[in-house]
C-alpha cells in the first residue's frame, strides 16, 4: 500500500492520545470497533492500531458552503467523549470557520498557511453545496465558494464531501434549485472524493474514513455513488429491527394507532428505509441510543440523492404521486371517446346494412 | 377487389356485433377449442382449430371496428382480406365444421365460436365461397321446395305407402288441428317409416295432426350455407303453411338443423315472433310421456345407446327427454362417454354431409364416434336425426362395425300396441 | 437521472401516464366492443335453471366435463398463474397500500413469505404455459407476436418484483423502479392486446350464456 | 289358397316356420330384383331361398347386403335419384331375409320395403302412386304356398 501519510513535523496520533490519557487498552478497543465498522477482518484491528499510533495528525481544512452547519453539529454534539470525538480532536483542524477562534483575515491566513505547509498532504472536508448560478449567492471573505474550493483543493490529498448537500447537492439543489447548487464531486474531478451523505451524516463514518486513510494510506472501498461501502452497502430496511413486521404484513396505519404503539412497520406511513442506503439502523445516533425509526418516525431517505424531491415523506413508497386526478380526467375523456366511437361504429354498421343486397341463388355461384 | 368479395366483406361488417367483438377481444390463443373439435382431435392438424376458422372475419373486425386495427390497416401492417384467402378458408368454414358447438361449450373465456362460424358463413356465401354440394341443396330448396328435389307427388306416394303399411289414414292440409308435422327430405326418401310411426303415435295418444302440401319440408339449406336471405325464403314457407292451417304447434322432424332453423332462427329470419309453437318430435313425445299418454308394451332386451344430435342437444336444449323415452323402451340403456351436452358430432352436421369433397375428412373424424361406441359396445344405436343416422351408418360401414342404427320415433312406435 | 429520480418518475409522472392510457384505453375499447350492440332474439325462449349469462360467467371458470385431461397444462398452470397473479397483485401489503390510496378501501394482506412463495409458483406456472405454447402444435400454430409479447408483459412485473424484494441483480431502488415501470407497461398495453380478456372474458361468457340460455342450454 | 289383402298376406306369412318364411320372403323380394343391379343383393336372396343356409353363410351375405344398402342411401342435401333409391329399398328388404331369424313382422317389413322400391320407380318415372307390387306379392306368395302344398 502506497503511503500518502503527511510527512509533517508534529505529534503522531498515538502520542496525542497518550497525552490525553487514553490507555493503550482503550485505544485497541476503539481500533477493534473501527475495524468492525469498516468491515475489515479481525486481524486488521491490530494492524490498524499500530498504523494509527504511528500516523501523524493530518492537517484538515473544513470548508462550509451552502449548508446549515448541521453536519458540524452532528460531529461536535456527541454527548460523551466518543471515539469520533477523540479522533476529531486528534486531527489538526487548521481551518473551520465555525469552530476556529480566529476570524477575518487571520482565519484566511491560517488556511493559506496550512495549505502551504502541507501541500499535497492535507485533507479537505466540505459541507454544503456550491452555487453555480451566481457567484454572489454564497461567498467567504468576498470570495465565491467555487473559487475557494478550487484554490483549496488544488494541493489537497483527498476531499471528503460531508453531508447530503456536499455529496449530492441536497436541499439547496432541490427543485427548482434557485442557486444552481451542485455536488462537490461535480466540481472536483482530479482528486479522490468520498461522499458521506446524510442530513446530517453519521459522525463515526467520517472518523472511520479518516482513520482508514491514516492507517492504510488509502481511502476505503467506495460504491458507485462514491460512498464507503462498509457503511452504505445495505438499506435501512434490510437492517431495521422492525423488518419482521413488514414480512408479516403488520403495519402502523397512523402514528397513534395500535400498530404504531406496538412498533410495527412504518412502511405505510412513508418510511423510505427500503430505498435508503445508510447505517442508521446498525450504528444508530447519539452514542447508539436510537435512530428515527426506533423513535417512531419513518426514514425520510435523507442520505439518498434527490431525497427532497422523492415524494412526500408520509407517502408510502408504493404510492403513486397523484393518480386520482389523472385517473378521473382519463375516465371522463374515455367516456366521451367511447360515446363517439360507438356512434361511429354503429353508423358504419348501419351503412353496411343499408348497402345490403339480397342474396340470390346466382350470387352463390360467383 | 371483386364485386363478390366486396359484397362478402360488407355482409361480414354487417354481421359483426357486440358478442363477436367481445369474443375476438377475449381470445387468448389457448387452443382449448381445438381439443373439443373432432376435426382436430382425429386429424391432429392445427388448422382445424375452431377459432382459426374465423381468421378472415377477425381481421375485418379489427380493421373496421377497432382503433388500432384501423391504424394498422392504414400503415399496411394489417392486410386486407382477399378472394384467394376466402377460397382457402372455405374448407375450414364448411367441410371441417359441423356447427356442433363443442368449441363454444369449452372456451374458457366464453367465446361462442359456432355463433361466429354461422355469421362467417353469411359472408362466405355472399362472396361466392361456399361448397358446390350445399349450393346445390339451396338451389333445389328454393326452386323445387326440397334440398333433395322431393316434390309433393313423392310425398303423397309415401303417405299412401305408410297408410297401407300401418293401416292408418294420414291427414293432409287439415285446418285447425293441433299439430303440423313437417318432414325432412331424408325421411321422405330414406326413412318413410317415420311417417307411419307418427301416424301410429298420434292415433295412440289421440291428438289431431296434419301434413301440409305447402310446408312438408322442414329443412333449411339456406341456413346451412349461412345465408339469411335465402334461409328466410325457405322458412317463410313453413310459417305460411302453419298459419294457413291455424295449427297450435309445428313439429320439427328427426333432423338436427331443421330444428335450429325453425325453433331458434325462424322468428329472427322473418323478423317477428311466431304465432305457433315449434317443437322437436322428441319434445312432443316427451310431453306425451309426461302426460301419461304413452302406454307402451314390451321392452327391448338388447343393449341400446343414444347418439345426441348436436342441434337437438347442445344447441337446442333437448337433452333429458330422449333419455326418459329411451328408458321407457330399453331394459339395457347405456350412455356413451361424453353423452348428452358434451356429445361428439357424427361428423356430418351443418351441411357437411352434402359436401362430397369432404367425405374423406368426415370418415377420419368418425373415429371419435367409433371410439365412443367401442367404449360401450351397444347392440343398437338410436338417434333422432336422419342425417346423423346416415352419416353414422356410413361410418360404421366404412369401419366394418356391425351395428344397426334406428330412429327414436319409430323405436317408440314399435312399442305401441296395435289398435 | 439517478435511481431515486427514476423511481420518483415512475411513481409519479410515469404512473400518471400509464393510468391515463389504461383508463382511457379500457373505456374506449369497452365502447368499441359493446357499443356495436346486438339484435333482440325473437324466438320463444326456453327457460331452464342454470341457463343464463350470469351462470355461465361462473360456470366457465371450471373446465367443462372431460376437458381437463385434454389440456392439463393450460388448465392447471392457467389456474395457478391467474390465481397467483391476483394474490400477488392484490394481497401483498405494499400493493394494498398503493391500491388503498386509489380506491380508498383497505383489506388485509398476506405475510410476505407467503406472497414470496406464491410469486415463485406463479412464475413457474407462467414458464410452464410458455413451454406449452412452444411445444403444443395448436398453440404454436395460433401464436403471434402478441402472444409472446403479452407473456413477457405479464411475467416482468412478477420477476422484477421478486428480484427487488430479494435484492438480486440490481440495487433495490433501481429494481423497484423497473418493477413499477414494468407494471406501467402492462397497464398501457392491456387494453390493446389479448390481455383485454381480463375485461371482455366476462362479457363474452355472459353473451354465450345468455344466448344459449335463451335456448335452455346451460353452457 | 287365395290372398286378396294385406291381412291375409300377413296371416299367411305368420303361419310359416322360420325356414319357409325366409324362403317365401326371398321369393317375394325377388319380384323387385329388376330394380337393383347389385349382385350382393341377388346373392343374398339366392342364399335365403335355400333352407340349408347356415349361419356363417348368412352372416357373410348379410354383410354384403348391408354394404349395398348403406351405399345406396341418398345423402342429406344430395339430389334424390329415385331409381337408385329403389335399389336401396330392395337391399333393405333383402336384409330381412338374411337375418338368422325372420319374424312375421320382419317378413312384412321386407315386403313393405320391396313395395317402397316399386314406389320409388314410379316416382322416378313420374307415374302415379298406384302400387302394383302388392298384387305381385300376393300372387308370388300364393304360388309359393301352392308349390309347398304340392310337396309331401
Amino acid at each position: 500500500m502506497k503511503s500518502v501519510l503527511p510527512d509533517c513535523p508534529g505529534q503522531t496520533v498515538g502520542e496525542a492520545l497518550l497525552r490525553r490519557g487514553v490507555s493503550r487498552r482503550e485505544f485497541l478497543q476503539h481500533c477493534g470497533l473501527l475495524a468492525a465498522l469498516l468491515a475489515l477482518p479481525a486481524a486488521a484491528a491490530e494492524q490498524l492500531a499500530t498504523a494509527l499510533a504511528k500516523a501523524r495528525r493530518p492537517s484538515v481544512i473544513w470548508l462550509s458552503f451552502q449548508e446549515c452547519t448541521g453536519c458540524t453539529e452532528s460531529l461536535t454534539r456527541s454527548a460523551s467523549p466518543t471515539l469520533e470525538r477523540l479522533i476529531f480532536d486528534l486531527i489538526s483542524l487548521d481551518y473551520h470557520h465555525t469552530l476556529q477562534a480566529a476570524s477575518g483575515a487571520a482565519a484566511e491566513a491560517a488556511r493559506e498557511a496550512a495549505m502551504k505547509e502541507n501541500a499535497g498532504k492535507y485533507l479537505v472536508v466540505v459541507d454544503g453545496s456550491v452555487p453555480l448560478g451566481n457567484p454572489g449567492y454564497s461567498t467567504i471573505a468576498g470570495v465565491a465558494n467555487i473559487d475557494v474550493l478550487r484554490e483549496t483543493v488544488k494541493d489537497a490529498a483527498a476531499v471528503i464531501a460531508m453531508g447530503t448537500c456536499a455529496a449530492y447537492g441536497g436541499l439547496p439543489a432541490a427543485q427548482p434549485n434557485p442557486t444552481g447548487a451542485v455536488a462537490i464531486s461535480e466540481l472536483v474531478k482530479d482528486k479522490p472524493v468520498v461522499n458521506i451523505p446524510g442530513c446530517p451524516p453519521i459522525a463515526t463514518v467520517m472518523t472511520a474514513v479518516i482513520a482508514h486513510y491514516l492507517a492504510f494510506g488509502a481511502l476505503p472501498e467506495l460504491d458507485g455513488l462514491g460512498r464507503p461501502k462498509a457503511f452504505y452497502g445495505e438499506t435501512i430496511h434490510d437492517r431495521c429491527y422492525r423488518r419482521p413486521f413488514y414480512d408479516q404484513g403488520k403495519f402502523a396505519e397512523t402514528f397513534d394507532d395500535e400498530g404504531a404503539r406496538r412498533g410495527w412497520c412504518l412502511f405505510k406511513l412513508g418510511c423510505k428505509g427500503p430505498v435508503t442506503y445508510n447505517a442508521c439502523a446498525t450504528m444508530k445516533w447519539n452514542g447508539g441510543v436510537s435512530f428515527p425509526i426506533q423513535s417512531g418516525h419513518g426514514c425520510i431517505g435523507c442520505s439518498e440523492p434527490g431525497f427532497w424531491d422523492g415524494g412526500g415523506f408520509y407517502e408510502a413508497l408504493s404510492m403513486p404521486a397523484r393518480p386520482l386526478q389523472a385517473g378521473v380526467a382519463a375516465a371522463a375523456a374515455g367516456v366521451a371517446a367511447g360515446v363517439a366511437v360507438t356512434f361511429f361504429n354503429r353508423r358504419k354498421k348501419a351503412a353496411a346494412k343499408a348497402g345490403h343486397e339480397t342474396t340470390t341463388l346466382e350470387d352463390l355461384e360467383q | 377487389m371483386s364485386a363478390s368479395l366486396d359484397k362478402g366483406v360488407r355482409v361480414l361488417k354487417e354481421m359483426i356485433d357486440a358478442p363477436i367483438a367481445s369474443y375476438f377481444s377475449s381470445c387468448v390463443h389457448c387452443g382449448i377449442c381445438a381439443e373439443a373439435c373432432l376435426f382436430y382431435t382425429e386429424t391432429g392438424d392445427p388448422k382445424y382449430t375452431p377459432i382459426h376458422k374465423l381468421e378472415p372475419m377477425r381481421r375485418i373486425y379489427e380493421q373496421e371496428y377497432t382503433l388500432l386495427g384501423r391504424l394498422a390497416k392504414r400503415v399496411g401492417l394489417s392486410k386486407a382480406v382477399t378472394d384467394a384467402e376466402l377460397a382457402e378458408w372455405q374448407e375450414l368454414v364448411y367441410n371441417s365444421c359441423t356447427l356442433c358447438a363443442r368449441c363454444s361449450a369449452v372456451c374458457p373465456v366464453g367465446n361462442d365460436i359456432v355463433y361466429m362460424v354461422r355469421k362467417m358463413r353469411e359472408g362466405m356465401s355472399a362472396a361466392g365461397h361456399s361448397p358446390e354440394g350445399i349450393k346445390g341443396a339451396v338451389t333445389r330448396t328454393i326452386n323445387i321446395g326440397s334440398p333433395m328435389g322431393v316434390k309433393l307427388p313423392a310425398v303423397k306416394a309415401q303417405m299412401k305407402h305408410a297408410e297401407a303399411d300401418y293401416g292408418i289414414p294420414i291427414p293432409l292440409d287439415q285446418e285447425g288441428v293441433e299439430y303440423l308435422v313437417t318432414l325432412s327430405s331424408m325421411e321422405i326418401i330414406n326413412f318413410p317409416e317415420y311417417l307411419g310411426a307418427i301416424a301410429k303415435i298420434m292415433r295412440h295418444v289421440g291428438k289431431t295432426w296434419t301434413l301440409s302440401s305447402e310446408a312438408f319440408e322442414a329443412t333449411n339449406a339456406g341456413m346451412q350455407i349461412g345465408n339469411s336471405d335465402l334461409a328466410r325464403v325457405i322458412v317463410s314457407r313453413v310459417v305460411a303453411g302453419a298459419e294457413k292451417l291455424k295449427v297450435k304447434t309445428v313439429i320439427s322432424p328427426e333432423c338436427g338443423h331443421a330444428y335450429t332453423a325453425l325453433r331458434w332462427e325462424g322468428a329472427n329470419l322473418i323478423g317477428r315472433p311466431f304465432t305457433f309453437k315449434v317443437q322437436h318430435i322428441v319434445e312432443v313425445l316427451e310431453e306425451f310421456r309426461a302426460a301419461g299418454l304413452l302406454k307402451l308394451e314390451g321392452m327391448a332386451t338388447d343393449r341400446l345407446t343414444f347418439h345426441d344430435p348436436c342441434q337437438l342437444a347442445r344447441r337446442g336444449g333437448v337433452i333429458q327427454p330422449q333419455r326418459n323415452l329411451m328408458k321407457m323402451v330399453a331394459k339395457d340403456f347405456v350412455e356413451m362417454p361424453d353423452a348428452g351436452f358434451m356429445n361428439w358430432c357424427c361428423g356430418g352436421g351443418g351441411g357437411a354431409s352434402s359436401i362430397e369433397e369432404g367425405e374423406e375428412l368426415r370418415l377420419e373424424a368418425f373415429k371419435r364416434k367409433k371410439r365412443q361406441l367401442e367404449a360401450v359396445k351397444p347392440d343398437r344405436l338410436v338417434t333422432a336425426c336422419a342425417n346423423c343416422r346416415i352419416v353414422l351408418e356410413e361410418g360404421l360401414e366404412h369401419y366394418k362395425m356391425n351395428l344397426p342404427v334406428v330412429g327414436l320415433t319409430e323405436t317408440i312406435a314399435e312399442h305401441i300396441p296395435d289398435a | 437521472m439517478d435511481t431515486l429520480q427514476f423511481l420518483t418518475w415512475v411513481r409519479g409522472t410515469g404512473l400518471n401516464i400509464a393510468l391515463v392510457i389504461f383508463v382511457l384505453g379500457v373505456l374506449w375499447r369497452l365502447a368499441e366492443i359493446y357499443g356495436l350492440g346486438r339484435k333482440k332474439d325473437l324466438s320463444a325462449p326456453r327457460n331452464m335453471p342454470g341457463a343464463s349469462g350470469w351462470a355461465t360467467i361462473l360456470r366457465r371458470s371450471l373446465p367443462p366435463p372431460g376437458m381437463l385431461p385434454t389440456s392439463p397444462v393450460s388448465y392447471i398452470a392457467g389456474y395457478v398463474f391467474h390465481v397467483g397473479l391476483a394474490v400477488v397483485a392484490f394481497l401483498f401489503a405494499p400493493h394494498i397500500a398503493l391500491l388503498t390510496s386509489i380506491v380508498a378501501a383497505a383489506w388485509p394482506g398476506l405475510p410476505s413469505q407467503v406472497v414470496d412463495f406464491v410469486t415463485v409458483v406463479t412464475m413457474a406456472a407462467m414458464i410452464a404455459v410458455l413451454i406449452d405454447r412452444i411445444a403444443r402444435p395448436v398453440k404454436r400454430f395460433l401464436s403471434t407476436f402478441g402472444d409472446w409479447f403479452t407473456w413477457t408483459l405479464t411475467f416482468l412485473p412478477l420477476l422484477t418484483g421478486w428480484l427487488a424484494v430479494h435484492h438480486l441483480l440490481l440495487p433495490y431502488t433501481l429494481m423497484l423502479a423497473v418493477h413499477i415501470l414494468s407494471v406501467e407497461l402492462l397497464l398501457v398495453f392491456l387494453p390493446f392486446t389479448k390481455l383485454f380478456h381480463a375485461f371482455t372474458a366476462f362479457g363474452s361468457r355472459w353473451f354465450n350464456g345468455a344466448m344459449n340460455g335463451h335456448k335452455g342450454v346451460p353452457v | 289358397m287365395r290372398i286378396t289383402n294385406d291381412q291375409e298376406f300377413k296371416a299367411a306369412l305368420a303361419a310359416l316356420d322360420n325356414c319357409s318364411r325366409r324362403q317365401a320372403t326371398a321369393y317375394l323380394i325377388r319380384q323387385a330384383l329388376d330394380l337393383t343391379p347389385d349382385t350382393r343383393v341377388r346373392a343374398g336372396l339366392d342364399l335365403a331361398v335355400r333352407c340349408d343356409a347356415n349361419e356363417a353363410d348368412l352372416a357373410v351375405a348379410a354383410s354384403g347386403v348391408n354394404s349395398a344398402r348403406v351405399a345406396t342411401y341418398t345423402q342429406c342435401g344430395h339430389d334424390a335419384n329415385w331409381t337408385c333409391q329403389a335399389s336401396h329399398f330392395v337391399a333393405r328388404a333383402a336384409q330381412e331375409c338374411v337375418k338368422p331369424e325372420i319374424s312375421a313382422s320382419g317378413a312384412w317389413e321386407a315386403a313393405m320395403q320391396a313395395r317402397m322400391a316399386r314406389i320409388c320407380q314410379a316416382i322416378a318415372a313420374g307415374e302415379g302412386t298406384s302400387n302394383r307390387e302388392a298384387e305381385a306379392q300376393y300372387r308370388a306368395l300364393e304360388a309359393y304356398l301352392n308349390s309347398k302344398e304340392g310337396q309331401p
